[in-house]
């Protein structure tokens, strides 16, 4: 049993990571339907950030933090800039850029490969390596802080999109991107805003989890596939739906591994299997949207 | 005359509110059955049920004295019930001649394998020679080959009404096809669904449009709040108190 | 038209089929072994894109899954000849067979799925079999695959070198044949009409369902029939060829090429297996980054694929008014 | 009949010109995921075939390294080892994917060119196929694994759990650690296998901890996913002592594991106290400017293998190349002092079976030799 609580927190913590990855898709899908899978490609670069300011530098963590997640939205905001409003504004189909993003993420990945050597590097946890316990639930500095600043931005994002004059714009976009402009919402402003808010989210993620899987050029596609298995478990509808898929997947994954009596090398398998069992079943999400 | 189409007790309701309420009401063979009433009257939710769309909480449709009522969209087309759709549904990536090919989806006799080995030309010849026909029916002859994105809204109503054809129905439903048409366009919409009755098919028509309807339509159904209020001629519809009441209602409402 | 003579006219598709069969195998015999051989996995990708340009591009599902049915086509022939020792025509049988049977498994339920959620299926069946490969023990050889085997001899021949490249060109040429006819049909109508209104398709009698499922098994299988082609290119077949990244590449081709438009996947798939290796002498490792970039660019200079240069081009020549 | 003597003459020259050069095929990945290893060993050949030349070539004649990038795509690794040939290659080197180097093989097996990997360690590309031209130098999976256990004969293990991660090198690994530790009598209690893209290693630990075994068995080779699970051994507070294969050798790990490595146990080819690898050493950083590693020493002794044949037969010609090679012993940087690559009655993996070593992590630096050979 007290694995059981071990795993779970370490679990939350890798569910949290998928949570943000999936937030950062469902920040630019609510505005634009566009779905970007380089976000994965961004939790990396935040996490060479994090190598460089964090590593390289040992700036102290708040200020490398701080400085690698303002660069996050500068890239997020040049990415937009650059491949998807010449696209939108083109009146080009969905799809091409969904595809010029899946392009980019070659891009960023090839960036790095070209600029760092490539191993791994190393990325500090917030705390150091420690344990805390709280009664039966214990888990790593890093798993609880990880938890605590996702919650934090998954809050934040709810009330964004629930509680304010923004959120509420970009929820009208979403809707109705044609009425939204009618109604004297700047759309590119908030096309912009919502990659750049997304390439900060998903640059989290990656410097949260980073101090585990370390910073490396392939890192991203599988953080990609995560976040947004997350998402589609819990549904775009809500702020809430990657959060919530995110911690299912992330449990499955790991209680699997753990409990599940199959040979090791097919556990990774039973995940894959579960998702798609899931996803015919219940192909909406967990969470409905309001109507 | 018998019925083709026999609608009995249909019934619609979305959670509390009904939006359809016993409604009964026949189409016969060739003729040009107008459904009208106010906005909200229940019109466009008696149409997708009819077509298939909607799921009827209870009642009964017959088609050739087949019951409809709950198949597919698709199976209802295959038996000879084609539809439009008020805001007009092209298939963007094809010309226009394709559009109203696809319309013959379920005239098609070849197989897929026959296909494969080149057998089906003949048929692919027949049918797109009796698409261009349908194209020069409703006027479109020299925009067979455009983009069906270059099209303007009232030619891409009248491709809405050759692709319906092309399916080569015995029943036509018409989804507010006035709607959004200039007048003349209207005149010329009438003529075509009068040449569409001339050929023997029945027409069920969904209008919101009084004064488009009235003249075209062999007999009038009238709605409101779900429910057929009034039916008959034309003439007698028009000055049915009932009718002017919920009409002057719905136009006052606003 | 009647005064021609049928003989004639039934011949010409078969006469240009022919001329292409004719032109692509018959280069095959003035390369050298080493053009030869990039020649033979080009014409396979033109293969795949084409497939998967008919799944994507004509009937508008994004799936994953192609690469894994290639890897399906390719082991399960090898598998059924060396190691259940089957005859070949039996083996191959077999081989489409499976390829029929998962295709129809995964396609039947997920028809109830739209868009990307589709993908997530097939990307989640990709990584399975990658899984299922590594793991599969004697059977598939796990990580180090199969190999030591040779192409049986066929009524005493047995294909090598530029004749097994003609092999592959007749695969080209029967596949583009066997899905332009498709896609000139009721049923490529049909899947153009799922794709761009799958309502509307419904209501002009258009089984929306049945259509996908036919596409999707129909694509699959075609993919696993190069497969089996693939399993005798090297005479190896291993776990890394049927991954994910290939499938992501596949798409790629395709949407540069021009979604929808079989000489768009051409010209995908040859542009794209091609850039690396005009790319790595050039630009060292960073062959992969400007690759990445041209991409990109391709997209957002011409969203409809490169074949729209091409139609703009043809469109000034015909002098007929531009889109 | 001026012009035909003119074109002839200027083809012999071609001639003479190509017969400058004996040229090396290499086929690497520069982008794909086996670029941390090929990349090194790579630089390794490159400094060592300029090591060649400076001293006057081979038979009088520089060697010419051709490289190639396969991306880790086993496809166009065939195509590329058939470029390679076309274009004149006695030998090819191949320090892609194992995957990658066996799809080589059936082209230098049925072109009959002399092909060799001096870094995959895959046992199955020499008992897959029965390729007379080809030979591999890496340490096997099944000699690392014995190479530890006798190293471990002293702590008298029964009870051992075994992790690797999905890559193809880490399974095939994984396989030969199984074979060994199940032909040295011990009980495997736990197997687990840690997937690429994992967030945590913590179930896998667990689930190990649970089995309460004598040690644990590292066999795999991805090196960010050997981190996830030192941390995960460390976070867990885990005691039992820690086997690894001989991706734990690489220099990285000093780095991208700080804090998590001291103590594990590790097999090597390398011994940074042998003279020759001290030499290599000095002469790499003179000239380069760079620091090696084993990495490069597997492709510098790689390398010199292919000249030493290509000396020792005399010619460039490809069959007596094979003979020279098949019956060539030769000391290199690699493996323990006194260590020679033979190919003896035919076999194909020249490394010796008794040449490779066992270190300990002392803090996080790469400690000396502890154990030699199997015995």
């Amino acid at each position: 049993m007290q694995d059981f609580f071990e795993l779970a927190v370490g679990a939350a913590a890798s569910g949290c990571v998928y949570g943000l990855i999936g937030l950062a898709y469902l920040l630019i899908i609510r505005p634009t339907g566009i779905i970007n899978f380089a976000v994965g490609e961004w939790a990396m670069l935040a996490a060479f950030g994090g190598y460089v300011t964090l590593t390289k530098y040992e700036w102290p963590y708040p200020v490398g933090m701080a400085v690698v997640l303002g660069l996050m939205f500068v890239v997020g905001w040049a990415t937009e800039r650059v491949v998807v409003r010449r696209l939108v504004e083109g009146g080009a189909p969905l799809l091409a850029p969904i595809l010029a993003l899946l392009g980019m993420l070659v891009v960023f990945r090839e960036s790095i490969s070209v600029t760092f050597p490539p191993d791994p590097h190393p990325v500090p946890d917030a705390f150091g390596i420690g344990r805390l316990e709280l009664g039966p639930i214990g888990g790593t500095y890093q798993s609880f802080f990880t938890i605590v600043t996702a919650l934090g931005v998954f809050i934040g994002a709810w009330l964004f999109f629930e509680r304010t004059v923004a959120g509420k714009a970009f929820e009208a976009v979403a809707l109705n991107r044609r009425a939204a402009a009618l109604m004297g919402i700047d759309l590119t402003r908030v096309t912009a805003l919502s990659f750049g808010a997304g390439a900060v989210v998903a640059g989290l993620g990656g410097l949260l989890v980073a101090p585990n899987i370390s910073a490396h050029y392939l890192m991203g596609v599988p953080l990609a596939i995560q976040g947004f298995t997350a998402l589609v478990i819990g549904g775009v509808g809500r702020v809430a739906g990657p959060l919530l898929g995110g911690l299912l997947l992330a449990l499955a994954e790991q209680l699997t591994v753990r409990y599940a009596p199959v040979p090791a090398g097919y556990a990774q398998g039973v995940p894959l299997v579960l998702l798609m069992v899931f996803l015919l079943l219940r192909p909406t999400g967990l969470l409905k949207a309001k109507v | 005359m018998s019925a083709l189409l026999e609608v009995r007790g249909l019934t619609k309701r979305f959670g509390g509110l009904t939006a359809v309420h016993d409604l009964d009401f026949e189409v016969r063979e060739g003729e040009i059955l107008g459904v009208i009433g106010p906005n909200g009257a229940g019109k466009s939710t008696t149409f997708n049920l009819i077509a298939g769309t909607y799921a009827a909480t209870a009642g009964d449709v017959r088609f050739a004295g087949e019951p409809i009522l709950g198949l597919a969209p698709h199976r209802i087309a295959a038996r000879g019930v084609m539809r439009t759709f008020q805001h007009n549904r092209p298939f963007a990536g094809m010309p226009v001649i394709d559009n109203v090919l696809v319309g013959a989806h379920t005239r098609f006799g070849a197989t897929l394998w026959s296909v494969v080995l080149g057998r089906s030309r003949a048929e692919e010849a027949r049918r797109r020679e009796r698409a261009a026909e349908l194209v020069q029916f409703v006027g479109l002859g020299e925009l067979a080959r455009a983009d069906v994105t270059t099209l303007s809204f009232g030619q891409g109503r009248l491709l809405e009404i050759a692709r319906a054809l092309a399916g080569e129905p015995r029943l036509i439903l018409f989804d507010e096809p006035a709607a959004g048409l200039t007048a003349a366009e209207c005149a010329r919409l009438a003529e075509i669904i009068r040449g569409i009755a001339a050929r023997s098919i029945a027409v069920l028509l969904i209008e919101h449009d009084m004064h488009f309807l009235l003249p075209l339509a062999h007999r009038v159904v009238v709605l409101n709040f779900g429910a057929k209020i009034a039916d008959g001629l034309p003439a007698e519809v028009r000055t049915h108190p009932a009718v002017m009441d919920a009409y002057l209602g719905s136009h006052a409402a606003h | 038209m009647k005064s021609e003579n049928p003989l004639a006219l039934r011949a010409t598709p078969l006469i240009r089929g022919a001329g292409a069969f004719i032109v692509l195998a018959g280069a095959a015999f003035f390369m050298g072994d080493y053009h030869n051989d990039v020649y033979r996995k080009l014409l396979l990708w033109v293969t795949l894109a084409l497939g998967y340009n008919f799944l994507f591009g004509v009937c508008g599902q994004v799936a994953f899954s192609h690469f894994a049915f290639y890897g399906i086509g390719a082991y399960s022939i090898v598998i059924f000849l060396f190691q259940l020792h089957l005859p070949f025509p039996l083996a191959a049988i077999c081989g489409i067979a499976l390829c029929i049977a998962f295709a129809l498994a995964v396609a039947i339920p997920s028809t109830r799925l739209e868009g990307f959620y589709l993908a997530l299926v097939t990307l989640a069946l990709g990584q399975l079999f990658i899984v299922v490969l590594n793991e599969g023990g004697t059977v598939t050889g796990g990580t180090g695959g199969i190999a030591n085997y040779r192409l049986p001899e066929i009524y005493g021949l047995r294909l090598r070198g530029p004749w097994y490249t003609a092999v592959i060109a007749l695969l080209v040429v029967a596949t583009y044949a066997v899905l332009v006819r498709l896609d000139r049909s009721w049923f490529g109508r049909a899947c153009r009409a799922v794709r761009d209104n799958p309502e509307a398709a419904a209501a002009m009698g258009v089984d929306v369902a049945r259509t996908k499922v036919i596409a999707f098994t129909l694509t699959s299988v075609l993919a696993g029939i190069g497969g089996m082609v693939y399993a005798f290119v090297d005479n190896t077949v291993n776990p890394p060829i049927f991954g994910i990244e290939n499938a992501f590449l596949l798409l790629f081709m395709v949407i540069v090429g021009g979604a929808g438009r079989h000489a768009g996947a051409v010209i995908g798939a040859v542009l794209l297996f091609l850039l690396p290796f005009w790319l790595s002498p050039l630009v060292g490792h960073h062959h992969a980054l400007v690759f990445g970039v041209l991409v990109v660019a391709a997209i957002l200079l011409e969203p409809r694929g490169l074949i729209g240069i091409y139609d703009r081009v043809a469109d000034r020549y015909k002098g007929s008014p531009s889109r | 009949m001026k012009l035909v003597a003119m074109l002839a003459a200027a083809l012999i020259a071609v001639a003479a010109q190509a017969q400058d050069t004996i040229k090396i095929g290499v086929i690497t990945d520069r982008v794909g995921v086996s670029k941390p290893y090929s990349e090194p060993a790579t630089e390794g050949m490159v400094f060592g075939a300029n090591e060649i030349n400076k001293k006057g070539g081979v038979l009088g004649r520089r060697l010419e390294l051709l490289v190639e990038d396969d991306q880790s795509k086993p496809d166009v690794s065939a195509a590329l080892a058939r470029k390679l040939i076309d274009q004149g290659a006695v030998f090819i080197l191949s320090v892609s994917l194992s995957p990658a180097t066996q799809q080589q093989q059936t082209v230098t097996m049925e072109a009959k060119t002399p092909q060799m990997t001096p870094m995959n360690s895959a046992d199955y590309l020499t008992t897959q196929l029965d390729n007379p031209y080809f030979w591999q130098t890496g340490p096997l999976g099944s000699v690392q694994i014995a190479t530890l256990l006798a190293h471990a004969k002293k702590q008298n293990l029964k009870r051992v759990a075994l992790i690797t991660d999905n890559s193809d090198l880490g399974q095939a690994i994984g396989k030969a650690f199984r074979g060994g530790l199940e032909k040295a009598a011990m009980q495997v209690v736990d197997e687990e296998v840690v997937p690429l893209g994992a967030t945590s290693a913590t179930p896998q630990m667990q689930k190990i901890r649970a089995a309460n075994p004598d040690a644990m068995f590292v066999a795999g080779v991805v090196t960010a996913t050997n981190v996830l699970i030192f941390k995960a051994y460390r976070e867990l507070g885990l005691k039992f002592p820690i086997h690894a294969s001989y991706n734990l050798s690489v220099p990285i790990y000093m780095t991208a594991a700080k804090g998590l490595v001291n103590g594990i146990t590790f097999v090597d080819a390398y011994d940074p106290d042998k003279p020759e690898v001290k030499a290599f050493e000095a002469t790499y950083r003179k000239e380069t400017g760079k620091e090696p590693a084993n990495l490069h020493g597997y492709g510098y002794d790689g390398i010199m293998l292919v000249a030493e044949a290509i000396k020792k037969a005399g010619s460039t010609d490809k069959e007596k190349i094979r003979a020279a090679m098949q019956s060539l012993t030769y000391g290199g940087v690699m493996g323990a002092k006194g260590m020679k690559y033979h190919f003896p009655e035919g076999k194909r993996t020249g490394f010796d079976p008794n040449g490779m070593v066992v270190r300990v992590y002392e803090g996080d630096r790469q400690g000396r030799v502890v154990h030699v050979g199997q015995q």
